[in-house]
């Protein structure tokens, strides 16, 4: 499809979008002021309706497809959410506005705010971070922010498991941290052999999500806590999992310290197409005092904002107002309309689902990373198998899947997988579904050892054939050019 | 059971396939003792006509005041067709475009938007965005650290006319990573960042200058000349722009002689309603130079197998997902609804009709701040020109007289006072396009008569039900 | 221009290519005299902010007042999924599916459709809308005119327990075709047809009976019995439903011994939203064997060259496009997207959730009503059993007491004193599943007052600004 | 794609769009209830959503491709229109809600009959028809109604030319009149000697379309109108076509009594796939006793209704309510922001593409019906030579031009044009697009000399190959028959 600068014609416009005067720039000085116009597109209201409403339709969504994609929980957006976020209201808000007209909005980030330290099993939520990542980074903030104020300064490294999500360390590394990696045992759980090593006066704290991103609950989350505790450090829950245990155990109980949490995952906002998402932090008792602000506090019928002045020893906004309000509303219409049985039963389907989907795929002869582990609400096969013998491998079986109408699953991640598949089905899809994707699994299996090529050519029926990334990164396109005469 | 299709016999049939009793067996390998009970503090469920309902009637609360405040997030008009067409469900419900096939709509989208920024920015390279404003300048901040070769110091020069908040979440996200935030004082005159401010640290190991344009204030700094110190002293320029101004002001990639190295800004005004603040976007734009020290995604054209032309996410080898604790930064998710709004927008405006906004906030503001300061005892704080915000001196308490104009459902302004308290009773005002003459002679009558009771009683203006 | 996208270049390459030297010289066959000047009543353009500020305006105007009343048009909760997704481009603005292989989309779901409205009134086939309720009658009746070839009288009874709209419509569009349609008074004690009222027609040649169910009043009729009699006289029946109500009531297809011969309705209830009135759906069912007499389009499965299932516009000899003088019915554009909606809107409720609206409804006008009818003089008029509507007695004009209730943003239901006279204080209420238990008790409490005040004065009542 | 049937599971459900909890139903009879539920689908909330939105994409549209389909003006329909009919009270107005909650939605409506007035020249206008063929039938109506009001009993023919839409005698005979046809002339003028014949005391009037759909101005307007006058009846326009005279000659002007317009063509509001549309009619002085109602009348500050009791010889409603209002809002939005100049320019950018069109089409070689006469705003080709030599007919090239993206013009229609098809580009099309599409017929055409087969079996790229009209048409099925043991 063509770009739309190519549809560009010099002097058209969307009439009805823009002032019908073109005003003075009074009082600025030609200096300051542009030489030439910036070159936008220059096309009629249709054209440019005609070529997003067109470019929509060469994504694969939830909307569409089936998006087993693991670690992302790509569930129903419902549609509710989305229509009550954008009321005229909410969307006029202007974050400056004063409580005496934000009230409404206020009564429902105190309430999500209540929602969610419930769920979590937390003392304190602040919901400010804009995403996972910033919640990470929140979150160890934190964690830095306590050692600091009990003058315990020498402690300068975070423990991450090698199957940690890369915004861990990361994270950990924004703050200053030092990242020592944690190997995975061979049932999937932490190796706290491993761990004990490298614990000691040095250790901030540990980030863990449990269950983990090899799909399996990490059993020994009591030992680790107590071990990480009694070093000094603290407990760090990456919630990016949370659907696989929502209503049945809390981050708060198994002893955690602080966590984020996906918003844009457990709570079903939308992805967007790479975000917004949200990322609010719960933390225990005694990590209250750094929460990030604004927060919503309470003060008999009415809603006011916490911020610098009443909260000293936070470690302060992360973005310039109150986060992704927009994405949060939507969180707190769907919390509401799952309510408390609700969200028990999130974490039932979602784990029914994975489990039903690894045993039928384990009884089609695909190999389990995990075998003799339940799976949580995503679980891991591996190609290797595939890979060696056919020589069809994770990437291949991946963009075949597409051919077949279904988003592919996670693909090499966790790093620690050989050849991997990251299968998250999450509890709004049907049998019937899990079925067919199980189904086209066995047919793309048949199609690696009758007719290899087929499966590692794929796709054959996409928009575009599979693409070069290596020469994308080599010969860097990314801006449109405009040609000499334009 | 909300969004969960399961029937009773589907249930079974999936036990049984899996060979266990119940739902609850999946869950043995939780300890028992760290089960939770009931979520008692959530509310049971609502269906969508309820909280539908509850949710009319908090907005119902809020209200829709006419709006004065600008501060980093300005009242645009938005057409219509760009939340038509960003909610439609394979752009409203999809991933991040990791599998590029099955995403072109997104990654060519992005790409657009892309190239629309360094348009604006007159830039090389455009990254598809950060989280907002605020924490792109921080990200850039990181970026100039890492990238500056030649400095070997973490300090970077930092206006004071830069918006609060940023200099807030500047210091917070790079603080843990020795980052040194110089303050630098504005003109009281002008309200700009004086040649003279850089003084002090001509010759010295700075890493980074930041230059707003406009300023906080709405004033318009010395662009090219702020950036032509930074060269001549090895350290890098970030600019921070907004992007609606970009249309008619003279873009960083312009600055002085060779252009700043880095520009970033807040998204928002280009097509993100003002919601509370949030989901905005930040955009970040460098030299190509600079390209594999930048945070976030970045999309690249690039060919099929069959040669046929595709977009992908390209450079990944900077991103969390490939260097863990080497990436450029650890942002993953980022604001791809709303750039994807903003590229819509983009399209719908063009060049043209973006500057024709532009002109017409500036031509408001100043109608609004030329009428306002015929009331006595208001006045301009600066003199210098501005874009589309300007600082004003009241005669009475700000927090009082926005409390009082609140009250007729008109939110005034910025309260500059707990910011800036070296400007007294300073208020920061914004017309956009959006104000009417109506609305604007309204905001000029009711202060008016809030003044001339002297701010001694604002209170006794409020009517009835306040 | 607005909407136009050619520019001054391209407008003079067209010229060119056509051989002429302006615009004007294209309109040169209309003779000079007949071209008009300025339209000078048509406003100047607005862009899209100015009309969006207008439209707002007028909206809040109007309010969101508390709504008990139906007649006709029912305040449903209609999932946000359900336009979502009908305004989605390719529904939105697609034509009549002329082109079928470009329009599977629109016509597997018009057969979704067809197939739910046949599910829901047990009727054999059905069409893929008519205008309205009122006009699905109308066309309903000249349809049986058509097919009951039995008949040589165009004579029609019509219950004047029927919409009072719904006989206009009717008397309207039929009475150039010499259709005569004779009213069946109700019972004064149930509020229904009673068979006693068809005695004198008996044996009588009697081309068609119209059956409401539930009739105006909310009266369930004896529907079985009526379609029997009609049967047993020679005349064909017409049911006319609330297709809500069709999820508990016993459904036309299954009416006395045979079932009735066409049914037809206002389709509103299912995902259109109350919007002044209209756009709305009506729909029409019949038995298989009247078909070919059926009015508009109708949707068929078939093969396409390859064996593969698809659908097209089916029977279109029926229709004017082909049929012309001789079709069955003048109607071409239909009410498409309103169906589109019906369609969606059907798919999320199912039958169990809208059995579980229209019990809601029915319990809500229950407890509303007997509520009402505690407070002095109000009480119901008619004693048999009703379905989400119910006429109360009042002890004051309802005109005075409506206009009482409405300055307390309450509407409080539909004047019957002007179509029924004979029912003196007639108000006809209903409330639906989104009336909330403090909406109701407002409503009571208020009524109560405005009745203490013995209806002498409703307008003290009025609040300021009224 | 399978059946929405097809996904059905007993006892599944959209469990959030429905009450929680299950009312009794109290005091109705069991002889009067249900016995069997309704069997419609049973679907989760995700199900019903990506089902849709998935058919959506079958579509052609507006939205995502040229339609230059004749008469049927498929132009852009602006966002905003849709955005703004659809505000929250606008919605939620109640047909019979007070005129005290009314104001602004009555204020959109006198406003739109005042646009309408004036851009048609006539003297009064009603907008409650609820589609162009409703507006014929109440235009129609009101010239019997006139007849009959001055006991001038004896006309019961209406005259209308072969080239006529099919709702034209349609309607005229729902309004029990005798259609006497009329030829069109060789150059596509209505044949005034052949109309002289059949004029006479029978006439009761004439439906004229000008533009005309052969696509030509009629220039014996005048002479026309003079001699349907001096006869006794009255003229009828088809304001089908309005949107190639808008603000350039008036129908009033002309001398027509009556006209009906269609919202959903030259106000741009959106077919929506088959409707609604709307079809308000205009009248010239001596018809408006007769109007159909409700219609809005102002009294100083205030909006009221006129209906039954004020207009005693209304030919009355012929909807329940007040018509189509959520279109006409948006016809009004859409009037309002074209604006005085704007109206003129559709006609002048919607007569330029067609003919620039036309001539391009007649460089090409194609043979156009009318080739001596300025194109309007559609224009026809007959493809008699390409169905007579080359067995490629115009149903042929109609199917192949879906394969290249483009929605087929009008085939078949009118149907005194043999093999023909009626092209009508619109105004909101560029220069680039008909350029593509012509470049399409071109190709077309040399496919039909060189392979002809690929254009009659085409079309090769639509979710399905060439339907079976005369098998749908003979074994019918009409819904979805559910297996015997659901
Ligand atoms: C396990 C895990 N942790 C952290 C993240 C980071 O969250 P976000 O993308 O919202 O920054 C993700 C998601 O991408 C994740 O899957
Ligand atoms: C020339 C002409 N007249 C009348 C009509 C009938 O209008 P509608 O489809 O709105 O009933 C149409 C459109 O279909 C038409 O093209």
């Amino acid at each position: 499809m063509s770009l739309i600068f190519e549809q560009t014609m010099p002097g058209r416009r969307a009439i009805a979008q823009a002032p019908l005067v073109r005003e003075q720039l009074s009082g600025i000085p030609d200096a300051l002021l542009r030489r030439r116009p910036a070159k936008l597109p220059e096309v009629s209201e249709m054209q440019a309706v005609r070529h997003y409403t067109r470019l929509s339709r060469k994504n694969f969504s939830i909307d569409t497809e089936f998006y087993p994609l693991g670690s992302c929980t790509m569930k129903y957006n419902p549609r509710g959410c989305n229509s009550l976020a954008m009321l005229p209201e909410f969307i006029a808000r202007h974050p400056e506005a004063p409580i005496s007209h934000s009230q409404g909005f206020m009564a429902c980030m105190y309430e999500l705010q209540e929602i969610l330290r419930e769920v979590t099993g937390m003392r304190a939520v602040s919901l400010s971070p804009a995403a996972g990542a910033q919640g990470e980074f929140a979150g160890v903030a934190m964690i830095r922010a306590y050692h600091d104020s009990r003058n315990d300064t020498g402690r300068n490294e975070i423990l991450v498991p090698d199957a940690a999500h890369g915004t861990n360390p990361a994270s950990a590394v924004m703050c200053g941290y030092r990242i020592r990696e944690i190997p995975t045992g061979a049932e999937g759980d932490v190796d706290v052999e491993a761990m004990k090593a490298v614990l000691g006066p040095h250790t901030a704290g540990i980030m863990l999500t449990n269950p983990s991103t090899v799909g399996v609950f990490d059993r020994g989350i009591e030992v680790i806590a107590e071990l990480v505790h009694d070093a000094g450090g603290l407990l760090y829950y990456d919630g990016a999992n949370l659907n696989a245990i929502l209503g049945k155990v809390r981050p708060g109980d198994m002893g955690f310290d602080v966590i984020h949490m996906n918003l844009h995952k457990t709570f079903s906002t939308p992805h967007g197409g790479g975000g917004p998402g949200a990322g609010p932090v719960g933390v225990s008792e005694r990590l209250i005092p750094f929460l990030p602000i604004p927060m919503v506090a309470k003060n008999g019928d009415e809603y006011h904002w916490l911020s610098e002045a009443d909260c000293p020893h936070s470690i302060g906004r992360l973005t310039a107002f109150a986060g992704n309000a927009g994405v949060l509303l939507r969180a707190y219409v769907y919390a509401r309309m799952l309510g408390r049985e609700g969200m028990r039963r999130v974490a039932e389907y979602s784990t029914l689902n994975a489990n039903y989907m690894l045993k039928r795929m384990m009884e089609s002869g695909f190999d389990a990373a995990f075998p003799n582990r339940r799976a949580t609400h995503e679980f891991i096969i591996t190609l290797r198998h595939q890979a060696k013998t056919l020589g069809v491998n994770t990437m291949d079986f991946a963009k075949r899947l597409l051919d077949y109408g279904f988003h592919a699953p996670t693909t090499y991640f966790p790093l620690l997988v050989p050849e991997c598949l990251l299968i998250e089905p999450t509890e709004t899809e049907d049998k019937a579904t899990l079925d067919a994707f199980i189904g086209a699994m066995n047919q793309i299996q048949s199609e690696a050892e009758n007719d290899p090529e087929v499966v590692k050519r794929a796709p054959h029926k996409l928009p575009v054939k599979r693409l070069d990334d290596v020469r994308a990164a080599r010969d860097l396109d990314l801006a449109w050019v405009w040609p000499a005469d334009s | 059971m909300p969004f969960i299709p399961h029937t009773e016999s589907e249930i079974k049939e999936m036990l049984d396939a899996i060979g266990v009793d119940g739902i609850e067996d999946l869950f043995d390998e939780i300890p028992k003792h760290l089960r939770c009970g009931d979520l008692q503090v959530v509310p049971p469920a609502l269906t969508e006509m309820d909280i539908a309902r509850l949710m009319a009637a908090r907005a119902r609360q809020d209200g829709q005041p006419c709006c004065f405040i600008g501060a980093g997030a300005y009242d645009h008009h938005i057409p219509a067709a760009v939340w038509q067409i960003a909610t439609r469900g394979e752009f409203y419900s999809a991933y991040t475009p990791y599998q590029a096939e099955a995403s072109q709509g997104t990654l060519q989208l992005l790409y657009e938007f892309q190239s629309m920024m360094t348009a604006l920015t007159a830039m090389d390279v455009s990254n598809a965005s950060l989280y907002d404003g605020g924490s792109a300048l921080a990200e850039a901040v990181l970026m100039a650290v890492r990238a500056n070769r030649k400095s070997k110091s973490n300090r970077i020069l930092v206006p004071r006319s830069l918006h609060p908040a940023y200099r807030r979440v500047v210091r917070n996200i790079t603080h843990n990573q020795g980052v040194e935030l110089v303050e630098l004082p504005f003109d009281p005159q002008g309200g700009h960042t004086d040649l003279g401010a850089l003084e002090p640290y001509s010759g010295q190991d700075i890493a980074a200058l930041v230059i707003p344009q406009p300023n906080f204030f709405g004033v318009l700094e010395e662009a090219s000349e702020l950036c032509n110190w930074a060269r001549d002293n090895g350290a890098l320029s970030i600019a921070v722009v907004n992007p609606v101004a970009m249309s008619v002001l003279a873009p960083p990639g312009e600055w002085g002689e060779q252009g700043v190295d880095i520009c970033c800004g807040e998204g928002q005004p280009l097509g993100a309603p003002l919601s509370s603040g949030g989901p905005y976007f930040g955009f970040l734009c460098c030299r190509k130079s600079l390209v594999r020290q930048m945070p976030g995604r970045i999309i690249g054209r690039t060919l099929d197998s069959e040669g046929s032309l595709g977009f992908t996410l390209t450079l990944q080898a900077r991103e969390q997902h490939i260097r863990r604790s080497k990436a450029t930064s650890n942002i993953c998710t980022n604001q791809g609804l709303m750039v994807t709004a903003a590229t819509i927008f983009l399209a719908l405006l063009g060049s043209e009709g973006l500057s024709r906004v532009a002109a017409a906030c500036h031509r408001n503001t100043d109608q609004l701040t030329g009428l306002l300061c015929r009331l006595p005892g208001v006045s301009p704080v600066f003199g210098r020109p501005f874009f589309h915000e300007r600082v004003l001196t009241l005669p009475i308490n700000v927090k009082d007289a926005l409390r009082a104009l609140a009250a007729h459902n008109i939110l005034g302004g910025f309260d500059l006072s707990s910011d800036y308290p070296e400007l007294g009773n300073a208020l920061l005002v914004c017309a956009t396009e959006k104000r009417t003459p109506e609305e604007m002679n309204a905001y000029v009558e009711k202060l008016e008569r809030i003044i001339s009771l002297q701010g001694g009683a604002p209170c006794q203006l409020k009517p009835e039900g306040w």
